[in-house]
């Protein structure tokens, strides 16, 4: 079967679902933006993130930055003057609940602009709303990447960016066989498919893959069988609460093989949970960490001081915070830059190839939105994990997004898409 | 037949020998053979033969525990025999279902009082007869009642009729099926003398009208008024088949009474 | 010897049913109306959400008539909800057409139906009976939930449309019947109204079966299995015929909601989602059909409400109340103020009750 | 040769995971026909328990019993302050204890907020070749067996246990006799939460410590449940040497994606084909076995 004709499809589903909509739909506000705002009227941000359920301990922190955001930003004085305002009601890890507080967040609350959403699933789970509202929105979890939508902006680093960091680093410090472990859902599948992509890339090759239950939590036999492949280091892209027990149940039974991960650390921070030395020898290719060692970061009066100044009791300050919180700026800029918060002006200022002095990036150096993708090139991080559970910068450098915009040819300035691409597109383009 | 249990047992009684308890004729209505049904490491029911005649109201006596209502559920087929066999009116029933000896025409009425307390007594006696008959079913509805002369409570709820008159319901309820064999278990138990002699009529009328009767009954004058034929049990094996005159004055049967209190 | 009134509305009454009287008859009609009018005065937004609310209330109306009227606890009504949602998806998006999304519906019910079917026959032609139901239905959802997260991988594509695993299945259409040219599509507004018109249908529809030969014997099984199999009934048959129904019922249900957010995924087998029709259908009141349904729309409504505050005490409070709620009103609340209030003027009093009887034998026949 | 022993420790490992996480549900379903749905929640409080003092300082060893007393106690008080009112409803009690679940969920959250730091695992690992396993896992297979064998001689050799079961036999009759139906029931539903607290306590260090970890145990536990049959003990030890093997097997083999399929399969087998699970066969067998030595 080809892709294009479910692209083609789905794309029809969709349209057929706006013209039911414009049939049917009596009253209420309707997306895209109101026009005609005067200049004092707040500004209405949605903030749908978990503080409660199995994603509370990743939703927390995002939404804790977001607010962060915003606080700095009304304090000094607004987007061009205007205010603004919150809704952010909790969606309690609960995609019906999503969906749901989505369609009330775009046509109840009318919001100006939308971030939700921590899980791919929960993504998916809104996107036909969000894209028959045309309601912008930004999905600020690393991912498995591909997503080619006018309306969304994925401005978390994607698996081949995360991926792309740690990978080429550990082949070249400890050598070319890789033993693959993933959750086994569309994002570790497609993680691993990244992990094979990037081996061949660098000259190695994956011994293996196993592909592990989100509900499991026992790892005696994934133990064993790395033991038994022995592989010069491990890529795990284990997911979740139950997942972490992978790590606890590896150090105790003296499995010490160099880990590479693009899901550890950064966001559940499991070197801070975990009793020592359970993350010891552990490498995440991150954009963001707490210990990430950039002046705006960590230096007194820096994002960390800032976050744990508003936020005194909060446990970490994750990966995903920062894309939130940094991600509002983005949008603070586009809004000023077009001078309106029509949501069509806004996407076109984003498109427009919007910087910003993230705390990811060093100093005197910016990350930038890539308008045809919707993407952000991250600067990324090698960040290791010793036996005493200190984290350090081993590598950084800039690895711009590269699949949608190399590979698929992605442009939404050009063409509106609401496509999500795979691996298994690489392998169609490459042939 | 087999006789009497093995060692354990009052002299007395052990050394009684047992009648010949399938009795004579060959006209069985109902007929068990070999049947056997343990529980656990218990056994209920012991390689029992019992049969009952067509036409006939048989009562059906013992101590506690000697197996009686162990025997019924095995006839209507509420519990599945370890071993042996039963014949309804010539065939093997002994693999069919309860509710597909019901449609073969045997009836049973509990030892608990079990109408269905919410409906009224005309909505409980369309309950059976709903499944079998079409259309409008007023007038079976009437009859049925009237039968048991319940005519009066048609539209009473089943929870506010006395003791008796539910006993008569539920008889009423088994009855309106015209089974050709109805199993009753203590249809007297906890009744006045006044109820008591009501549903002693309602059996021996409803036994003259051609169904057979199986009755499980503790109270001895109940049985001395509506039986022909008594049989007793006793540790899960028949112990004496005769007419009720005959065991009021056996001695060994007074002896496994008295021994069982 | 019938009134006009009771060549209309007899055969939806019976002591089966709250709510056998005129005042009630009249009293739905108005409320229906309302209910009927109310997208016209509210918003898109409102209308869509009230609408997930009212097809959640058909799930609980297919576990009152399972649970309420023939006793059997199903924690498995999600099962053929989330089966029907399914395979209304990959029908639906494999054919790809108005024609298509039409065909999916009877098709997504007929899969929900035959697996109630199949899970039934299992249970109760194995005698499994009683709260072994409820906790084999249990089992069932959650292993069709760890089953389906995980089928991420492209072996779980069936025609065009993976199954999606963890992730889910986006895409589903919106409910639309007709061919190319002529159809008519159900979002917002209208798609309310479709909900509206099949949960009043099936609530007539299910008055009609359980004060009918057939609920007789249902609830002749709830109250006692041993008695009515005396009475010549198959009660493993009446259970099946139950179960298989309320398990289309959940199916259809399961449709409406795959196709209101164009999208399912394996959360509908959670445990927190497969106790939702139950806990729905005990405030309600089990032996009540609208029962469930009105608790429903309260339940959910107010669950939003507290979420949408962002509370952190939000499922506390949902779990207290639900609480006090067993504890206090072990009937439901409908029957309860049923009883309260409207029980005695009506003079016929619910199963189970002890209130003196009165004539309504002209009714029932 | 080396696999052996591989799939004898996974063995083990799968064996305690399945009784433990079944063993305190299926005591007060089997005993009581109370259905629990707060089960994976007891669990979670076991291990809450646990690693808050273990985090103050006390060591595991102590600490375990912490977390054991904390269920208990818990488990008591809910005994007597909400299942007590629903024995006659064990439909209502699913319910009522689902209601519990949402509400200790969140308010563990809402005191301890998404995670506490965990316990490392203690004891090391065994070596053999080139493989190695955590020895704190396989100990927890003859902890599995001695709570088995304990509950065993409570419930079968102690008056409490004669008690116990005469009043789950019949109520009605074991209270004219003079049993304490009450108190047997409180008991029961104490020890049955006691048990999912010392889960909880034990699995402690090998998990992640947040308010929803018990969800992990649930389907084991029902499984286990299910597939065990109306004898409880039996049935546990059953199901969990029964589906652990499988689940090692395949796991091993084919690893635990198709672990988790061939478990959950195997167990639709064990209902299709013995409705009255596998101790329910195992009783048949030896019924007609000692019918027929008679």
């Amino acid at each position: 079967m080809s892709e294009r004709s479910r692209r083609a499809f789905l794309a029809t589903g969709t349209a057929l679902a706006t013209v039911g909509l414009a049939g049917c739909s009596g009253g209420g506000g309707g997306g895209g933006g109101s026009a005609g705002e005067s200049g004092d009227e707040p500004i209405t941000i949605g903030v749908l993130e978990d503080r409660s359920g199995n994603f509370a301990l990743v939703g927390d922190p995002k939404h804790k930055a977001t607010l962060l955001a915003i606080e700095e930003i009304n304090e000094a004085g607004g987007i061009n003057g205007r205010q603004i305002e919150v809704f952010d009601p909790d969606p309690q890890s609960d995609n019906q609940r999503y969906k749901e507080l989505t369609e009330r967040a775009i046509q109840q609350e009318d919001v100006d602009v939308l971030w939700a959403g921590y899980s791919s699933a929960t993504r998916e789970t809104i996107r036909p709303t969000i894209d028959r509202e045309d309601q912008l929105y930004f999905y600020t979890t690393q991912y498995e990447g591909g997503v080619c939508d006018h309306n969304v902006f994925a401005v978390g680093p994607t698996a081949r960016q995360q991926l792309g960091a740690v990978l080429p680093y550990l082949v070249d410090e400890y050598g070319t066989d890789i033993y693959t472990i993933a959750a086994d859902y569309n994002f570790g599948q497609l993680s691993a498919d990244w992990v094979k992509v990037l081996a061949s890339e660098n000259g190695a090759n994956v011994l293996d893959e196993e592909f592990i239950p989100l509900s499991e939590t026992d790892f005696g036999s994934v133990i064993n069988r790395i033991q038994e492949a022995d592989p010069d280091f491990v890529m795990s892209m284990l997911v979740g609460a139950n997942h972490t027990a992978f790590y606890e149940q590896k150090a105790s039974a003296g499995l010490e093989v160099p880990i590479g991960t693009s899901t550890a650390m950064a966001q559940g921070y499991e070197h801070r949970r975990l009793d020592a030395p359970a993350m010891s020898n552990i490498f995440a290719g991150v954009n963001y960490m707490e210990e990430i060692p950039t002046t705006r970061n960590t230096d007194d009066g820096g994002f960390v001081d800032r976050y744990f100044e508003m936020w005194p009791d909060a446990p970490y300050l994750n990966e995903e915070a920062q894309t939130n919180y940094f991600s509002v700026y983005m949008y603070k800029q586009a809004v000023e830059q077009a001078g309106t918060t029509d949501q069509e002006e806004v996407k076109a200022a984003l498109e427009s190839g919007i910087t910003y002095g993230a705390p990811e990036a060093p100093e005197g150096e910016e990350i930038a939105l890539d308008g045809a993708t919707h993407h952000v090139d991250h600067h990324m991080w090698v960040m290791r994990c010793d036996d005493q559970h200190n984290v350090e910068a081993v590598e950084n450098r800039v690895i711009p997004e590269q699949f949608l915009s190399g590979t698929v040819g992605c442009d939404l300035t050009q063409e509106d898409e609401e496509t999500q691409y795979t691996p298994q597109d690489y392998y169609e383009e490459a042939g | 037949m087999s006789s009497t249990d093995e060692a354990g047992q009052d002299p007395a009684v052990r050394e009684t020998p047992a009648v010949k308890a399938t009795g004579a004729g060959t006209d069985r209505l109902l007929k068990t053979e070999d049947l056997t049904m343990q529980f656990g490491g218990l056994t209920a029911i012991d390689s029992v033969e019992f049969g009952v005649r067509e036409g006939e109201l048989r009562c059906l006596i013992g101590p506690n525990g000697a197996g009686k209502s162990t025997l019924l559920k095995l006839i209507t087929g509420r519990h599945v025999p370890t071993e042996g066999k039963i014949y309804y009116d010539g065939t093997d029933v002994t693999d069919l279902d309860p509710h597909q000896r019901v449609r073969e025409g045997i009836g049973m009425k509990f030892q608990v009082p079990s109408v269905f307390e919410s409906l009224t007594a005309a909505e409980n006696v369309r309950l059976p007869l709903q499944r079998v008959v079409e259309g409008d079913l007023t007038e079976q509805v009437a009859a049925a009642l009237a039968r048991v002369g319940l005519a009066e409570e048609a539209r009473t709820e089943a929870a506010d009729l006395s003791h008796g008159q539910q006993q008569r319901l539920e008889i009423g309820m088994a009855a309106a099926l015209d089974p050709n064999l109805l199993l009753l278990d203590e249809p007297v138990a906890g009744l006045s003398v006044e109820e008591r002699r009501e549903v002693a009529n309602l059996v021996t009328r409803l036994n003259d009208e051609g169904i057979t009767f199986v009755v499980i009954e503790h109270d001895i004058d109940f049985v001395d008024r509506i039986a022909d034929e008594v049989t007793v049990l006793h540790q899960g094996d028949v112990f004496r088949e005769a007419e009720i005159e005959a065991i009021r004055n056996d001695d060994a049967v007074r002896k496994i009474y008295l021994g069982a209190e | 010897m019938t009134s006009p009134y009771e060549r209309l509305f007899g055969r939806f009454e019976g002591p089966n049913t709250i709510g056998n009287t005129r005042v009630f008859w009249a009293g739905l009609t108005v409320a229906l109306a309302l209910a009927a009018a109310y997208p016209l005065v509210v918003s898109a937004y409102t209308a869509g959400n009230t609408a997930l609310f009212m097809l959640y209330g058909l799930l609980a109306m297919s576990l009152s008539l399972v649970w309420g009227y023939a006793g059997v606890l199903s924690f498995g009504q999600v099962v053929f909800f989330g089966f029907a949602g399914y395979t209304f998806g990959i029908v639906s998006i494999n054919l790809g057409s108005t024609l298509g999304v039409t065909m999916a519906i009877p098709v997504a019910v007929l899969v929900a139906t035959v697996v109630a079917f199949l899970l039934g026959y299992f249970m109760f032609y194995g005698d499994v009976s009683g709260v072994f139901v409820a906790i084999i239905t249990l089992v069932v959802t959650l292993v069709m939930q760890t089953f389906m997260a995980q089928t991420a991988g492209d072996e779980w594509t069936i025609g065009e449309v993976p199954l999606g695993g963890f992730n889910g299945m986006p895409g589903i259409p919106n409910l639309a019947v007709g061919t190319e040219g002529a159809a008519v599509s159900f979002s917002g507004a209208s798609f309310y109204w479709l909900v509206l018109t099949i949960l009043v249908v099936s609530y007539l529809g299910l008055r009609l079966l359980v004060n009918g030969r057939f609920g007789y014997a249902m609830v002749a099984v709830r109250e006692d299995e041993d008695r009515v199999e005396m009475l010549g009934y198959d009660i493993r048959r009446v259970k099946l015929v139950v179960f298989t129904l309320g398990g289309g019922l959940a199916g259809l249900s399961g449709v409406l909601y795959a196709s209101w957010g164009n999208y399912i995924d394996p959360s509908v087998y959670s445990l927190a989602f497969a106790t939702l029709p139950v806990v729905w259908v005990t405030v309600g009141g089990r032996e009540s059909l609208l029962g469930g349904v009105l608790a429903t729309v309260a339940i959910e409504w107010f669950r939003q409400q507290l979420a949408i505050t962002g509370s952190a005490w939000a499922t506390v409070v949902v779990g207290t109340l639900l609480l006090i709620v067993v504890l206090a009103l072990p009937e439901g609340i409908v029957p309860f103020v049923h009883r309260k209030t409207v029980g005695f003027v009506e003079g016929r009093r619910m199963v189970g009750e002890d209130t003196p009887a009165a004539d309504r034998e002209g009714t029932a026949e | 040769m080396v696999n052996v022993v591989n799939l004898l420790f996974q063995f083990l490992d799968s064996f305690a995971f399945i009784v433990l996480a079944a063993i305190g549900l299926a005591i007060i379903f089997g005993m009581m026909g109370v259905i629990n749905l707060a089960h994976g929640e007891f669990i979670m409080v076991g291990a809450y328990g646990t690693t808050l003092a273990y985090n103050a300082g006390a060591p595991l060893l102590l600490s375990i019993p912490v977390g054991v007393l904390a269920t208990t106690v818990m488990g008591l008080v809910l005994e007597r302050s909400v299942v007590r009112r629903l024995y006659d409803r064990p439909l209502d009690s699913m319910v009522a204890t689902f209601a519990l679940g949402l509400a200790l969920t969140q308010l563990t959250r809402i005191v301890f907020g998404n995670s506490l730091s965990s316990i490392g695992i203690p004891l090391g690992s065994v070596q053999y070749g080139q493989f190695s396993y955590s020895m704190y896992r396989v100990l927890l297979s003859s902890v599995a067996l001695a709570v088995l064998a304990a509950a065993y001689v409570v419930f079968t050799r102690t008056e409490f246990g004669i008690r116990a079961r005469a009043t789950i036999q019949d109520a009605d009759t074991a209270s004219a006799m003079g049993v304490e139906t009450d108190r047997m029931y409180t008991v029961t539903f104490g020890i049955g939460s006691a048990l999912a607290g010392l889960t909880g306590a034990l699995y402690a260090p090998t998990m992640s410590i947040v308010p929803g970890m018990g969800s992990s145990f649930l389907v084991e536990a029902f499984v286990a449940v299910v597939t065990g049959g109306a004898s409880v003990l039996l049935g546990t030890t059953l199901a969990g040497g029964g589906l652990g093997l499988v689940n090692a097997l395949f796991s091993n083999v084919y690893g635990t994606f198709i672990g988790q399929i061939a478990l959950l399969f195997v167990a639709v087998l064990i209902l299709r084909f013995l409705p009255n699970g596998l101790s329910g066969a195992v009783e048949g067998v030896r019924e007609r076995m000692e019918r027929e030595n008679t």
